[in-house]
């Protein structure tokens, strides 16, 4: 079924998919007090902010079937970019948050003109820039963490709230999530990703350009590393060169546990919002409970397998 | 008629799937040493009533009996041990695979119980394609065939088992006239007094000839069995639609087309595969035939004037030169072309029939930026009621679609996109009777309107019903050129066969 | 130990070539252990290279490493093993070649290194246990570790909970969880500490992003003032975090001084001079008071 | 193209992709003095053991269009619990061993049924083992390393040479590839994994029994995952409960480097081979070279962009 039109049977899936989450926490409310009070939530949002703006581009790119591996390191190369344009040169602020949403789409130019034109897989491709843009922030920062102390207003990025009670990372996030959901549902970006990931050749013969549209795609997915990175470093104050590596991964578990397909055609963005929650809920909720580390990985691998083994069931064999 | 329990027998069969009632009390019998044909529109449920005879879908009613017992596959692994062997309409095979191992998928031949003897394997393939007189190599990866081989290998898989019900869904689609008749000899090898055969094609002169008697089925009820000595097509139509159609109408001579201006001409196309020095030229408002036999490069031509594939040679478009290196190009420059394999290069099978539609004309759907989704389900809307392409709503996916209809959907895309040019390569396949005849109809119109379109068709009688002039190729080259009033079948077949050395049926699908 | 078998650095001239393998390669610790390395090199005049595996759980990426690196025969390797035991045919085999061994950070189960230079992690723990007790006299306290399974991670977390248990009775560890030295993971870990908590007194994050994602979270959660915050190790985020009385003080060692005494150490050996068994690179307690003591200042890092 | 027979066609094809393995040693070689010893070249063949087992289980997954995460992790947990067999348990060499191999059979045999039962989307239900797997390795060792210092015979296992001058770990690695190519070629296993990956619907109507298959191909994937787990213990002569993440991803790009499509159908183990090796030579060959660490980072990147593009250009468009 196609997930992405927000038909009433879609709306209905999600707000199932939704109701997984609710479950979980349902569960930790009842098995911890300090569970379900505002300033844990708001813990988790924050936690889910970064990884969750990952995400947003990951399933653009997967629903064309591709993989974004390059998301993690990129994200990294971005903030610390953000931090040569902001701390070392001294631009002004919005020059440097533009400049690191540039390095991010420059990013996506790279991967995508590497699978577009270069018709290299997806995997390899963004998986040599994940070392790339690993190698780079750590030759540019010169393995040092880059401060943003003497930057004023930066840390308030991500750490102030323009909504009282609401980090700005978190509503950065959200809004970041709404024009995702544009993009891949209103825009012909998206309408080409999920084209493409139905069927490449059959797109290509309609006389949509699929070389040009993919190089748009990774582009655009790039922003939204770019965008992760900028918030990381605001709220870090710092860009650390040493982070991203893993962090592909959770953002791609993410969007898989979110219900959009590795084989691409089918996406759902706010599938993604609600993945990125889940597991951000997870481990915050075992933690909250004090189960031990261990036992910790055991059980968000169970829970995982559960929630997307129900959804699965919910939705029938079309899935 | 012989005594005793029929070979197959169905009655009372209904199956529904969500918002679509596909069999509604269905009764079917297949008596020993016959070909019974199974006739209907686009749509009426004989693809779906077949899934039900091999185990692929189960009935929500009715009985089947197998000589008289009763019998209820519960998947195509067990129906083929019943006897019961399937060439579905849609292929079933793994392009990665070799011929041979498509065949024999699921029965290796093994040493020692545990390792493939891929030679044994092969020579079975060799001796099967022999015995059936099919030119296929057995080592060729199935993704390097054409469609018409596929279809070829989906044949000799069905008759590789020792089957007593032979099950087909329409595998002459893709074929043109010499492996029809191929495939007319195999199945009259196969009829004994044991075995029998079930024929699902649009074709009627080919039911004509091959079966014996005729089920018709309609919107998914059973409505007659007739014999086919006996009964005129048009009676078989009649039953099929309901109503009485004319057929075998040829057009106008299009009055002084060479007055015309040319909207595109090919002048010296040739692929390092196939295609050498093709060129003609395609009048605006007129409908022009390309004709040839399987793997006469046709479907070549249209590839590398849309750019699909890589080519040298010029094309001009209304009299100017052009460069057209990809098909979206080829779209920029007013040429649409309609693919002869609806499912590799048509449609997104996983979406619906809105998104299918507008695939090619999204960028004309945009306001500011953003898809204007209710003009593209209007649209949609308009296209299932002008083709009656028969779903339960626009919103239905096009995976989910009977064959015919599947291809009525590739048609709208390109009706959408209101291009010059039109290039369509086999546009009627699977497609039945009445709705043919309707679609003959749209693209006259279209020409009247002014658009030029070519048509690649392996079934003469339409390219003679349709083409003002017709393009015949052999071997890559084009053989000649014929004004529809000088051309008969014969004629055709003649040039088709120009260089007469053998060919085979492997097609690199292109740019794959 | 053979000074003069020629290995000389790869590409240029004739400068004995010191290779060394580290724990780790990120982190501000061992980039400040690199700089004192290439201190020591720029001074005596020896060329050095550098490397670790991305996280301190990698021990066979290190085996592999300090096999290249022998294959590169230098005049002598540096090696702070992630696992000792696992390293032991490695440092037979430095031994059949003649490669002096010098061990780092953390010691090698071996006789084969000359000598050791390293910080003992279990009292540096101790130290900031000790310094949590007086700050925070009773109650509840957390502690968000690094790494559960390396040596150092263990230790550092040992060192602190044994002190506690021992010499802190009114004082109760409730929650030790790990983040993998990430900032922002740490931080997230912190706060959930601190919401199951709510009456928890300090944090004790065990290495450099731990301790910036303890004060990181403490900050988040508007309870600056209210939590004891201990760290350990440097970098600029922490040295504010002192400053700014956001953090009670650290534990630090003195990475440079260990960087540069391995390579000292291995220049003497390559001279075949005699060299003392252990060398111990040292650790310190800093806080606002001391911060800026010149003895402090000069083992802090950016 | 089916690169699956070993005709004529394909044996060029993996001599070409030999050949850019070699060129990349000549490099090496001609840059530094060091790379082209013995000594080293053992160096680069047991840095690939491991590795490369675990990529040729690795292989049959990806074969089938789907993918195993859980390698990694899971090849720890063999080695934790190979370690429990023999320096806890104290049972005999070889039942350990053996137990190590059932481990990681029992892995895959979860992650198969998952995959063919539950429906679960490969990456998700081997992203749950990956994670369980990491979690019960530290429950179980108890965090702590377990060493084999008194199970005699267990070093030798990779350590000794029976082949002189060639490490059995290395010889361990070479018999497996050639059991794998075995398995995938020659092998009912092998050859419904590459159908169910070019064709999952068709080979189920062609009556092959695909969830039973599908389990069958994991328990084997499982089975090199073992292996791995086994060979790591002895190199290591100890269990590291702490490894293992990090290492699927580099045992799927050994996979994909040499030429096996993640999309399924189309596999080569001889690929696989050299896919672990050009990974493996190039990081020894930087390293010798002494270029700093950050750097190393950039040029794998680079090189493994021109690498497989270079592959492709020769293969052609059939790639
Ligand atoms: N899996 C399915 N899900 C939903 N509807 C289906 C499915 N399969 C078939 N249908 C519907 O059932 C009806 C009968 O389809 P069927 O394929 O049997 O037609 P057909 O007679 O074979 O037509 P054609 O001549 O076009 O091949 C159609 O309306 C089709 O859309
Ligand atoms: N004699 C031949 N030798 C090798 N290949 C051939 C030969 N004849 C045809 N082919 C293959 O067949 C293809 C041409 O088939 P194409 O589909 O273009 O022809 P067509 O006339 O449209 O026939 P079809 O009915 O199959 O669509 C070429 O790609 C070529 O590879
Ligand atoms: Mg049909
Ligand atoms: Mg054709």
């Amino acid at each position: 079924m196609n997930v992405t039109r927000l038909g009433n049977r879609q709306q209905l899936q999600q707000l199932l998919a939704f109701g997984g989450l609710v479950v979980i926490f349902v569960f930790f409310s009842v098995a911890s007090p300090y569970f379900l009070d505002w300033a844990n939530v708001k813990g988790i949002l924050l936690a889910t902010a970064v990884t969750g703006i990952m995400a947003l581009g990951a399933t653009l790119v997967i629903a064309t079937g591709g993989i974004d591996l390059s998301v993690g390191t990129g994200m990294t190369l971005c903030s610390v970019m953000t931090g040569v344009f902001l701390a070392n040169l001294g631009l002004p602020l919005v020059v440097g948050v533009l400049g690191g949403l540039a390095i991010g789409a420059l990013i996506g130019l790279l991967n995508g003109l590497n699978v577009a034109y270069l018709r290299l897989p997806p995997f390899i491709a963004t998986l040599a820039m994940m070392m790339v843009a690993q190698g780079l922030s750590l030759v540019i920062s010169g393995t040092k963490p880059i401060y943003f102390s003497d930057v004023p207003g930066f840390g308030q990025l991500a750490g102030g709230e323009l909504v009282p009670g609401l980090p700005n990372a978190v509503l950065i996030f959200f809004v970041a999530a709404v024009l995702a959901g544009v993009t891949l549902s209103k825009t012909l970006t998206g309408r080409y990703a999920l084209s493409i990931g139905s069927n490449e050749e059959a797109t290509a013969i309609s006389g949509v350009d699929v070389r040009r549209w993919k190089v748009v795609i990774y582009v655009v997915a790039g922003l939204f590393t770019g965008l992760a990175g900028v918030v990381m470093a605001s709220r870090l104050n710092s860009a650390q060169p040493g982070l991203g590596l893993g962090y592909e991964l959770e953002a791609i578990a993410a969007v898989v546990i979110g219900g959009t397909s590795l084989r691409g055609g089918k996406a759902t963005i706010l599938g993604t919002v609600i993945g990125a929650l889940i597991m951000a809920t997870l481990t915050n909720g075992l933690r909250i409970m004090s189960i031990p580390q261990e036992w910790q990985k055991v059980a968000v691998g169970i829970v995982i397998v559960l929630a997307v083994y129900a959804d699965m069931l919910r939705r029938g064999k079309e899935a | 008629m012989t005594d005793g329990p029929a070979l197959l027998r169905a009655t009372g069969i209904s199956k529904s799937f969500p918002g679509v009632r596909a069999l509604d009390d269905v009764h079917l019998d297949l008596r020993h040493g016959e070909v019974l044909a199974l006739v209907g529109e686009n749509g009426a449920g004989k693809s779906t009533l077949l899934k039900l005879l091999s185990g692929i879908h189960r009935p929500d009613a009715g009985t089947m009996e197998l000589d008289g017992a009763p019998m209820s596959p519960a998947g195509p692994r067990q129906a083929n041990e019943l006897g019961i062997s399937v060439i579905h309409q849609e292929f079933h095979l793994m392009p990665d695979l070799t011929v041979a191992q498509n065949i024999f998928i699921g029965r290796e031949p093994r040493r020692a119980g545990l390792l493939i003897r891929d030679d044994e394997l092969e020579r079975r393939a060799g001796r099967l394609f022999e015995r059936l007189g099919i030119p296929l190599d057995p080592r060729q990866p199935v993704a390097h065939l054409s469609v018409a081989g596929q279809q070829m290998v989906e044949i000799a898989k069905a008759l590789s088992f020792d089957a007593r019900v032979l099950i087909m869904d329409e595998p002459t689609a893709a074929l043109t006239e010499t492996e029809v008749a191929t495939l007319f000899r195999i199945v009259r090898d196969f009829v004994s007094p044991r075995t029998g055969v079930i024929y699902v094609s649009h074709r009627m002169d080919e039911i004509k000839e091959i079966s014996d008697r005729i089920t018709v089925l309609r919107d998914g009820r059973y409505v007659d069995t007739l014999p086919t000595a006996g009964t005129a097509t048009r009676d078989v139509i009649a039953a099929m639609v309901g109503r009485q159609l004319a057929t075998g109408v040829r057009p106008e001579p299009a009055p002084g087309v060479a007055d015309r201006e040319v909207a595109l001409a090919v002048r010296g196309l040739s692929t390092r595969a196939l295609l050498k020095d093709v060129s003609f030229e395609l009048y605006r408002g007129e409908i022009l035939g390309l004709a040839g036999l399987m793997g006469a490069g046709r479907t070549e031509v249209a590839r590398a004037i849309i750019g699909a594939d890589r080519s040298s040679g010029a094309v001009e478009v209304n009299g100017k030169p052009v460069t057209v290196r990809s098909p979206a190009d080829a779209v920029r420059h007013g040429i649409g072309y309609l693919s002869e394999d609806r499912k590799r290069y048509g449609l997104l099978l996983d979406q619906d029939v809105v998104r299918n539609v507008m695939l090619s004309s999204l960028p004309g759907m945009t306001r500011g930026g953003f898809v204007r989704d209710a003009d593209g389900r209007r649209v949609a809307a308009e296209m299932v009621d002008r083709l009656s392409i028969r779903t339960p709503s626009v919103t239905q996916r096009a995976k989910n679609l009977s064959g015919g209809n599947q291809q009525k959907v590739v048609l709208a895309k390109w009706l959408v996109r209101d291009c010059d040019v039109l290039i369509v390569d086999e546009p009627t396949r699977g497609i039945d009777v009445g709705a043919k005849d309707e679609i003959y109809t749209l693209l006259t119109g279209l020409a009247a309107q002014g658009k030029s379109i070519v048509v690649i068709s392996s079934e003469l009688p339409e390219v003679l019903r349709l083409a003002d002039r017709i393009v015949v190729m052999c071997e890559g080259r084009v053989t000649g050129t014929l004004a529809n009033a000088d051309a008969t079948q014969h004629h055709i077949m003649e040039l088709a066969t120009r260089f007469g050395a053998d060919r085979s049926l492997v097609t690199t699908g292109g740019d794959a | 130990a053979s000074g003069g078998s020629g290995g000389g650095a790869p590409g240029t001239g004739d400068k004995p070539y010191v290779a060394l393998v580290s724990k780790g390669f990120q982190h501000q610790f061992w980039q400040a252990v690199k700089q004192g390395a290439d201190d020591a090199a720029a001074e005596l005049g020896v060329e050095v290279t550098f490397e670790g595996p991305e996280t301190e759980t990698e021990v066979e990426k290190q085996l592999t490493m300090l096999q290249t690196a022998l294959d590169k025969s230098p005049d002598a390797i540096g090696y702070a093993a992630l696992d000792s035991e696992a390293s032991i045919p490695m440092m037979t085999d430095a031994q059949s070649r003649g490669i002096p061994v010098i061990a780092f950070d953390s010691g090698v189960d071996s006789d084969v290194p000359v000598t050791t230079v390293s910080t003992d992690n279990l009292a540096a723990s101790a130290e900031a246990a000790k310094h949590m007790a007086e700050l925070v006299g009773s109650g509840k306290i957390a502690i968000v570790g690094h790494d559960q399974t390396s040596q150092t991670g263990q230790q550092r977390v040992e060192g602190f909970t044994a002190y506690i248990h021992e010499n802190a009775p009114d004082i109760e560890i409730v929650d030790t969880q790990y983040a993998a030295g990430d900032q922002l993971k740490s931080a997230d870990a912190a706060k959930a500490i601190m919401q199951a908590h709510p009456d928890l007194k300090g944090i004790y994050g065990t290495n450099e992003g731990s301790a910036i994602g303890v004060v990181k979270a403490v900050q988040e959660s508007g309870r600056s003032g209210e939590l004891t915050v201990i760290g350990f190790d440097s970098g600029k985020a922490q040295t504010d975090a002192i400053r700014d009385g956001l953090m009670a003080g650290a534990i630090t060692q003195d990475p440079i001084k260990m960087g540069y005494e391995t390579v000292k150490a291995a220049v003497a050996a390559i001279d075949g001079e005699e060299v003392e068994p252990v060398i111990d690179s040292g650790f310190y307690w800093y806080d606002q008071t001391n911060i800026d003591d010149e003895e402090i200042a000069a083992v802090l890092y950016e």
